[in-house]
């Protein structure tokens, strides 16, 4: 049931997250920064521009990464298999990258390739996370995973610490915000979106919180405390890396996630499929 | 007040890039840029460099009663960052300079030589 | 029962010799679209009906069998000869002496030559229902400026013949002879067009191919050394005894068909003949025979060290294949790295040979056929209609080939995304190997699936991110005429992968499930409730398929018929008019590493060779 | 990366640097180069501060030929607050042209009334017409001022004249 | 559309751009940016992106060299929208008025909603514009003043056929 | 092959305040080949100042060249014309000059490296910057009465004077920037990502340097050590102990360096000349119009610039010609992009903290 009420209210829920996080990054800059309901302003606004586009492709496959996003959601919390959720979110990108793809304007290409390398670098290390929730718990259910009585996050110190450097790469942060890079590529896949258009993009990002955070969640088990302080402490330690680090190449990120990150989770479900 | 030492060295047109080139030396000198100046239907030529070792020193190779129709030459084989200033030249005074195309600063056609009073 | 399967088998060939002897167009064509039914309706048949069937041959089937051998060879030998090639020369004798060898040794047997179950009439199905339909491709493509029409669909159809007959045997010294029929074929098919490009790469696949003939032949020394016994069935039925080194090197052909690293060259070599000939080679025929091998003797080396040999040969294979790809700029190029890769996922599962590995192998021998045909069958469109040969002329193809680059993006969705079949059988795969981990090396296999299909997935976007670049709506398209054919073949593997995939929990449940059962010999824990497929206590649901599916349509073909009321602007450009010419990244610096990546699978190879045959 | 990091962290939990404004006034300071209030009572009309204007953001349009009327106009969104006309003005220190320390405020929705910003400013009622009234003011002035140096001159001729014509009367 | 229009004020999207002024202006909306100011606060983002944003915010006389620039980025950014000039030079050119390669001010190309005075404008001077805009925003937004067949008119006015 | 990509970057563009337009070929966002246009800023200045503007107004023209170093060409226009017109201003007015020029050089240096900072993806750094940066605006505010534009100088001398409060207050604000500014010097210093993100990029060797007349921040971070302010007497920078802060690393970061150093180092000049702030006039009257020519280099945060004056005895000069210093620096700029990055060419750029309002004029 609260699944249910969670994916429907993913938006909202992720809407507010994104406003703490913009008060949270103002005041790590020690400035005061947006009210809390900001996002739905913006929102708001958005939805009352007179939409413009590039052709109805492009703006189509904006509504749809929205769509996929929150249907990769639903999959996560109301289905029952977390390596399909991991798979789902693939449709997401590819209906970002695709449509980035399609319009003729070398920023957003650009940001469509550097999304593609985000692909890449965490891809396989949600795959091994989710395994690792395997190994620990016994069943890729993730019903089972929060009835689990253990700690999986002592079990998988190392996978957490992993997925915590991946969610800068799923969130489009410093340092590996390289796919959205504003002073670059000034936004990436979704700078030709205006409008509603863009509105579904800046909302899919929202819903794209609640799903990693929902990995994150998953590492304190059924103690659901422990659970929440993961998430809290996730979400300030990925905003004060935010704010304490230079935007890298995105094959400084590739080569991050290939020879430290996967490596170090990989050990972990080593060590404890041994043990 | 400032009390520029500056020294001139006159010359002309042809012999200028052989006078610059046998004289410059970047260890020590220092190119700072082109200079022209409509003196009534003639243009003067100024290269300016200064000195990176002796306070308030500066040299000027000029060229004077340049008519507006002949080729200046071009010293960006010497001094690699005097295109600009070429280029520039070419733009304000509407004169020919050797390698140089138009447009570096006015882009639009019918301003022409700004900077000439004859115009 | 056993006429139908001498009739899968004879008619393609009495097609194949009548449309080489007719050489009219009425006759080639119509064979070829009444050979769809024929087939499809006997491999159906078969299929459901009670296997397996033994057939004992004659004598002198086997004499015949001999001789066709040595014909064979010795036509290398010429082949070897005609072109100077010492390597093919090298290896014909070597297969000569071998064979001969072998038939000295050969103890007599009474097990049955021709031996049909389960997994061959699937592979006869995929035959009928993925490889004619690119007979009938043939028979339109070829008209486009190519040579000798007739002949090439009459070996295309031969080749249908051999394919299943290959399948079907159980004796190993008629596999050989079938193997290396498959190896003439694809030599024939390769070198095509005789020029000396397509000649030289025809050499290729015949000498690289004979080093898998030769392992088949040692396989079958060591195996009549040591156990007496040379059939697919007395294996299978001493499970213990076997001689791992037999296996080994039967394993060792299987990679080499397979086109695994190093031996990859060969199929992309198939590139310079006819667009059909990767078609086929690719998806229905040849390549499969390499995991039909493996799923052949999966029971007997399951768990073994071989195994794990093969499965780290394999899933590098597997990623290092997709990296690869991502080099390439050929469109052709590029699927057929795909499939090497692809091949060597199918591979792994086979090797790994628990029951729901071997589904997930099947499930991908099935998907991987109809989506990589259909993918060369759009690349012989592009070719022959658009002239589109590379990923840099595919820029703004939607404009030009909406319909092509339709299908061209299911084709892709259905090799890497949910709810297609190849995804199922990666999920397959990773669900399976988990339960694995404590054996601790296994998590390389996790890597290699993730990784993989990661890089797969990555390649597929860029290869139709830069197709699908346009600068206007859709309403200004002007879609080029395609012949009948090429519109009927392309919607028959359309329609087919839709189906499979919205039924694809059935499907695999009650149709994969127990030729995976029947292999393995104890049954896999997966079940469809309803629509939704449910293995061991995962469930895909129907609505996440559905969800999914309807997803994927929407985002590769709504585009064509959705049209907002908005007003049209310009791409962002800096507010400047400058020229705008986006192409797409070729990853160079990782061709760099290439012969480095290729080097390992040398290594590996050798190491398989060395490890496997020290297990003697 | 670490130092910035345990700065964010501290930042997190200090009060932000940021001013109220415009919730909280925030008076310009002392000596700000503001706007520039005109007082026509005191003005000698000595055109100095049109003069040395560098955008020529103050016009002095004669209205009346015969009188030397002239009319001081000031144009605030133009004016680059230099100060060189308060400088320049004899009579600043009687506080005829003075620089405020206080800003303009936006041109947007209405146009600032006060009669120390000149006429032009004062007549002018959409806020988008005030740059044409500008160009068009701009044109009038120069008019006016030839028309003025063409009455002078025909003033001069006919004083000469009638000098003239009085010596020889005399 | 009255409901989303209340809470248009609060979130007005920038894109900045300077046509040829000195610089003074463009520091200070980056001293807006900057903690002091922190112009976040009312919501307000650089974008960086006409497709995306609300005010255009233009600063310098527009010299020749710039002016299909910002009739080009003008038109990308959808409607309702509001052009706010900032500084002298936006006001029929300040101090560069009637110089050769120069416009003599913004408005002479793109429809002008708001003027900052202020050579440079103080970042308070950029706000109180900013807020002047915000209301003039929504007074468009309302009074629905469109231009009517955007992409009609960007082709006519620009003559694009940018390929 | 088939991978090539260009990439637009400017004349609008978000980390480009200033429109100047930079059309970057590149592969694998490689770049192998630039195009650069400077011209978009060129409003006529040089033509105006010599037809428009008498001489006595001119420099309200001309500081507008830019707002960054606007000081800088007050300083460049009225030293030349204080020369033609033979006046001497009095020590106390050159103390204030001196003063303003480092202040302004101080919150142009800090924005620029802090610019660096946000194009590199570092937005706390860009934070952490500008916050410390108010402080000089606000001094700058009070003293001349405006932030950007301080129209300080007039011929003669300066326009207004700085108290003794001023000075004390002047003095307390700096030395508590001071403290603020080594924070973010080390920072820049020592921080990793922004390390990897600017070292060895766009590395410029003091042999080129030197060969493409580089100038300023850019040429001294590359060990060559040329600074007008030591090359020229304009304003009594020997008397407050002027030394040139150089590096030898020749790279975006080394360039940010210098550049705080030299804000250390000029918080240090301005404290020296408080003291030692002599009494008296800050105006002398002058006579005459300007007539002959002169040479005068005065340096700008972005390094020299040249001015030349020529008079003929009217009110209105005859030559005005402005050589700046990121006029002299574009033409190695351009060179230094084939071969990085593209995600590299905004910190490359910004690093030279271009000026093309006054490269067009
Ligand atoms: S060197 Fe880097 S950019 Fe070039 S292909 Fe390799 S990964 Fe891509
Ligand atoms: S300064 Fe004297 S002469 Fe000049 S206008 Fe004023 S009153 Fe007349
Ligand atoms: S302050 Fe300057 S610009 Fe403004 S009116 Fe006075 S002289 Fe003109
Ligand atoms: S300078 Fe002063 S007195 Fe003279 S006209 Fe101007 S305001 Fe009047
Ligand atoms: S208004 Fe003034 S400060 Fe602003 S750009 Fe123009 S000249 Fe510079
Ligand atoms: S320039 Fe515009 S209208 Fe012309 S073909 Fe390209 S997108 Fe179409
Ligand atoms: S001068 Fe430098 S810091 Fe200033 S806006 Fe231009 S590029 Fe940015
Ligand atoms: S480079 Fe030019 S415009 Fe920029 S600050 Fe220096 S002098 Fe001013």
């Amino acid at each position: 049931m609260i699944s249910v009420i969670l994916t429907i209210f993913a938006p909202i829920l992720g809407g507010f997250v994104y406003g703490i996080e913009r008060i949270v990054r103002a005041r790590m800059q020690s400035r005061m920064g947006p009210p809390l309901m900001q996002p739905f302003y913006d929102f708001f606004k958005l939805m009352d521009k007179r939409p413009i586009m590039i052709h109805s492709f492009h703006a189509l496959m904006g509504i749809m990464y929205f769509i996929a996003e929150w249907f990769a959601l639903a999959v996560l919390l109301l289905g029952n298999d977390l390596l399909i959720a991991v798979f789902f979110h693939v449709i997401a990108v590819l209906a970002l990258v695709i449509g980035a793809s399609s319009v003729r304007s070398s920023y957003s290409v650009l940001g469509a390739l550097r999304e593609l390398m985000h692909m890449i670098s965490y891809e396989p290390l949600m795959v091994l996370m989710v395994v690792s929730f395997y190994l620990v718990v016994g069943s890729f259910d993730i019903k089972d995973v929060l009835h689990y009585n253990g700690y999986p996050i002592l079990d998988l110190p190392l996978v957490f610490i992993a997925f915590l450097l991946t969610i800068p790469m799923l969130l489009q942060k410093s340092p590996f915000d390289v796919a959205e890079a504003h002073q670059e590529i000034i936004g990436g896949p979704e700078i030709e979106y205006s409008g509603p258009f863009y509105e579904a993009l800046y909302t899919g990002k929202w819903i794209e919180y609640i799903y990693v955070f929902t990995f994150a969640f998953l590492f304190g088990g059924s103690h659901y405390w422990l659970g929440a302080i993961l998430v809290i402490f996730a979400f300030l330690f990925i905003n004060l890396l935010d704010n304490s680090t230079a935007r890298l190449d995105f094959r400084r990120m590739v080569k991050f996630a290939w020879i430290v990150l996967i490596p170090m989770a990989a050990l972990n479900v080593i060590l404890l499929a041994l043990i | 007040m400032i009390n520029p030492n500056v020294e001139i060295f006159e010359t002309t047109l042809e012999k200028v890039v052989e006078d610059i080139k046998n004289w410059y030396d970047y260890k020590k000198y220092h190119y700072v840029t082109i200079n022209g100046v409509d003196e009534g239907g003639k243009l003067r030529i100024d290269w300016i460099f200064a000195d990176y070792n002796e306070k308030n020193k500066m040299y000027v190779f000029r060229v004077t009663d340049v008519s507006f129709d002949t080729l200046i030459p071009s010293i960006a084989n010497i001094i690699p960052s005097a295109w600009m200033a070429e280029w520039e030249l070419r733009d304000m005074f509407d004169v020919e300079v050797e390698n140089t195309q138009k447009g570096i600063f006015i882009k639009d056609p019918n301003i022409v030589a700004p900077l000439r009073k004859d115009k | 029962m056993e006429s139908l399967i001498v009739l899968s088998i004879i008619i393609p060939w009495v097609f194949a010799l009548t449309v080489y002897l007719a050489k009219n167009d009425f006759v080639t064509n119509s064979l070829s679209y009444l050979l769809l039914p024929i087939l499809a309706f006997f491999a159906i048949e078969l299929f459901f009906g009670t296997l397996p069937v033994y057939i004992h041959t004659s004598k002198i089937l086997d004499i015949l069998m001999d001789v066709y051998d040595f014909g064979l060879l010795f036509f290398f030998l010429y082949v070897g000869i005609k072109y100077k090639n010492s390597l093919v020369i090298s290896l014909a004798i070597l297969q000569i002496t071998l064979l001969i060898m072998a038939l000295i040794m050969m103890p007599h047997s009474d097990t049955p030559n021709i031996f049909v179950d389960k997994l061959s009439a699937f592979i006869y199905v995929i035959v009928a229902l993925v490889g004619v339909p690119i007979v009938i491709y043939a028979t339109k493509y070829m008209d486009y400026n190519e040579k000798n029409k007739h002949t090439f669909v009459a070996i295309l159809l031969w080749f249908l013949g051999v394919m299943n007959f290959a399948v079907s045997v159980n004796n190993i010294e008629w596999f050989f002879a079938l193997f290396e029929t498959t190896t003439l074929a694809s030599y024939a098919l390769i070198s095509f067009r005789k020029d000396e490009e397509a000649i030289n790469n025809g050499i290729l696949a015949l000498w690289m191919n004979q080093i898998g003939g030769v392992a088949i032949l040692i396989a079958l020394i060591l195996m009549i050394k040591y156990n007496g016994y040379y059939h697919f069935t007395d294996i299978l039925n001493h499970p213990k005894t076997v001689a791992i080194a037999a296996l080994g090197f039967l394993s060792l052909s299987a990679l080499v068909k397979g086109a695994q690293m190093p031996f990859h060259k060969w199929l992309l070599g198939a590139m310079v003949a006819p667009t059909p000939v990767s078609a086929i080679l690719h998806s229905a025929t040849m390549v499969k025979i390499a995991p039909y091998l493996l799923l052949r003797i999966a029971p007997v080396i399951k768990g073994t060290l071989l195994a794990k040999l093969l499965i780290i040969t394999t899933g590098y294979v597997f990623v290092v294949a997709a990296i690869i790809a991502l080099t390439q700029d050929n469109f052709k190029k590029i699927l057929a790295y795909s499939t090497i890769s692809l091949l060597g996922l199918m591979m792994l599962a086979a090797v790994v040979g628990t029951p729901i590995a071997l589904t997930a192998s099947l499930v991908l021998i099935v998907f991987h056929a109809f989506a990589k045909g259909f993918l060369f069958v759009e690349a012989g469109v592009l070719e022959k209609a658009f002239h589109v040969k590379y990923i840099k002329q595919m820029r703004r193809l939607v404009e030009r080939a909406p319909i092509t680059l339709m299908f061209i993006f299911f084709g892709f969705l259905n090799m890497t995304f949910v709810p297609f079949g190849t995804f199922i059988g990666k999920w397959m795969m990773i669900e399976e190997v988990s339960n694995f981990l404590h054996h601790g090396s296994y998590i390389i296999l996790i890597l290699y699936v993730g990784a993989g299909s990661a890089f797969l997935s990555i390649l597929y976007m860029k290869v139709l991110g830069i197709s699908v670049r346009k600068a206007h709506g859709i309403e200004r398209i002007k879609p080029i005429k395609l012949p009948i054919t090429f519109n009927f073949v392309s919607v028959w593997y359309y329609l087919w992968l839709l189906v499979i995939t919205i039924f694809i929990a059935p499907f695999i449940a009650n149709e994969i499930v127990p030729i995976a059962n029947m292999i393995a010999g104890n049954s896999a824990n997966i079940h469809a409730i309803g629509l939704s497929l449910q293995m061991n206590h995962s469930i895909l649901y129907f609505w996440q398929i559905l969800g999914a599916l309807i997803l994927l349509l929407l985002i590769h073909a709504l585009p064509y018929f959705v049209k907002f009321k908005a007003d049209i602007v310009h791409p962002y450009n800096c507010g400047e008019r400058f020229p705008r010419y986006i192409e797409t990244w070729n990853f160079e610096c990782l061709s760099k590493y290439e012969n480095y990546l290729i080097a390992f699978s040398i290594a590996l190879f050798i190491m398989v060779v060395v490890l496997g045959g020290g297990l003697l | 990366m670490v130092k910035m990091f345990i700065e964010s962290f501290k930042n997190l939990f200090s009060k932000p640097e940021t001013v109220k404004y415009p919730f909280e006034p925030f008076p310009e300071p002392e000596g700000f180069r503001g706007t520039i209030l005109y007082n026509e009572e005191l003005c000698i009309f000595c055109d100095k501060c049109e003069n040395v204007c560098p955008p020529g953001a103050i016009l002095f349009e004669i209205v009346d030929i015969e009188t030397n009327k002239r009319e001081y106009n000031y144009n605030p969104y133009l004016c680059i607050y230099c100060g060189a006309c308060v400088d320049v003005c004899p009579k600043a220190d009687e506080g005829c042209l003075t620089q405020a320390n206080t800003r303009t405020k936006p041109l947007g929705e209405e146009v600032v009334k006060d009669k120390k910003l000149g006429y032009l400013m004062n007549r002018i009622t959409n806020p988008k017409e005030v740059e044409k009234a500008w160009s068009e003011l701009e044109i009038r002035a120069k008019e006016s001022r030839e028309k003025y140096a063409e009455y002078k001159k025909q003033q001069r001729m006919k004083k000469r004249a009638q000098a003239q014509t009085k010596k020889e009367n005399s | 559309m009255g409901f989303f229009s209340k809470f248009r004020k609060k979130s007005p999207w920038i894109l900045h751009y300077n046509t040829g002024g000195c610089n003074g202006c463009d520091i200070e909306i980056l001293a807006t940016l900057a903690p002091k100011y922190d112009i976040e606060r009312f919501g307000a983002l650089n974008r960086g992106n006409p497709k995306q944003a609300d005010i255009l915010l233009v600063t310098g006389p527009v010299t020749k060299n710039c002016r299909d620039v910002l009739r080009r980025l003008y038109l990308e950014m959808p409607e309702p929208k509001v052009v706010v000039a900032m500084g002298a030079c936006g006001h029929g050119g300040g101090v560069f008025r009637h110089l050769y390669n120069v416009e003599n001010g913004v408005d002479n190309i793109i429809p002008v909603d708001v003027w900052i005075p202020g050579c440079a404008p103080n970042p308070r001077a950029l706000i109180d514009g900013i807020v002047e805009a915000i209301k003039i925003w929504e007074k468009k937004s309302k009074d629905k003043e469109y231009m009517k067949n955007h992409s009609k008119e960007m082709i006519k006015n620009l003559g694009v056929n940018d390929d | 092959m088939g991978n090539k990509i260009v990439v637009p970057f400017g004349s609008q563009h978000i980390a480009l305040p200033e429109p100047v337009s930079f059309l970057f070929d590149t592969k694998n966002e490689i770049i192998t080949n630039v195009k650069v246009d400077v011209g978009y800023v060129h409003r006529g200045i040089e033509k105006a100042a010599i037809t428009k503007f008498e001489f006595t107004n001119v420099s309200y023209l001309l500081t507008r060249i830019c707002g960054f170093c606007s000081i800088t060409h007050a300083g460049g226009y009225h030293h030349g014309i204080e020369k033609l017109l033979d006046v001497e201003a009095p020590k106390r007015a050159e103390y204030i000059r001196l003063i303003i020029t480092e202040l302004d050089r101080i919150h142009s240096h800090l924005l620029a490296n802090a610019h660096v900072a946000e194009v590199a993806g570092y937005e706390n750094l860009f934070m952490q910057g500008v916050k410390d940066r108010e402080i000089v605006m606000d001094l700058l505010e009070n003293i001349t009465g405006n932030r950007i534009q301080y129209d300080i100088y007039t011929i003669g001398g300066v326009r207004r004077d700085i108290s003794k409060e001023t000075a004390e207050y002047i003095k307390k604000q700096l030395l508590k920037l001071k403290d603020k500014v080594l924070k973010v010097y080390d920072f820049y210093d020592t921080d990793y990502t922004f390390g990897l993100k600017t070292k060895g990029i766009s590395y410029i060797s003091l042999d080129d340097a030197k060969k493409y007349n580089v100038v300023g921040p850019i040429a001294r971070a590359s060990g060559l050590a040329t600074d007008a302010r030591a090359e020229f007497d304009y304003l009594p920078y020997d008397e407050v102990g002027f030394e040139i802060q150089t590096r030898t690393e020749g790279d975006v970061w080394a360039r940010n360096i210098v550049r705080q150093m030299e804000v250390i180092h000029s918080i240090d000049l301005i404290l020296r000349a408080i003291d030692n702030l002599p009494e008296g006039d800050i105006k002398v009257k002058y006579k005459g119009r300007p007539k002959g020519e002169t040479f005068v280099r005065v340096e700008a945060p972005r390094g020299e610039c040249f001015y030349y004056l020529k008079g003929n005895g009217t009110k209105v000069l005859e030559r005005v010609r402005v050589r700046v210093p990121t006029y002299s620096n574009i033409p190695i700029l351009k060179e230094l992009f084939v071969g990085e990055k593209y995600s590299d060419a905004q910190p490359i750029v910004l690093s030279f903290d271009p000026c093309m309002s006054c490269t067009a004029r």
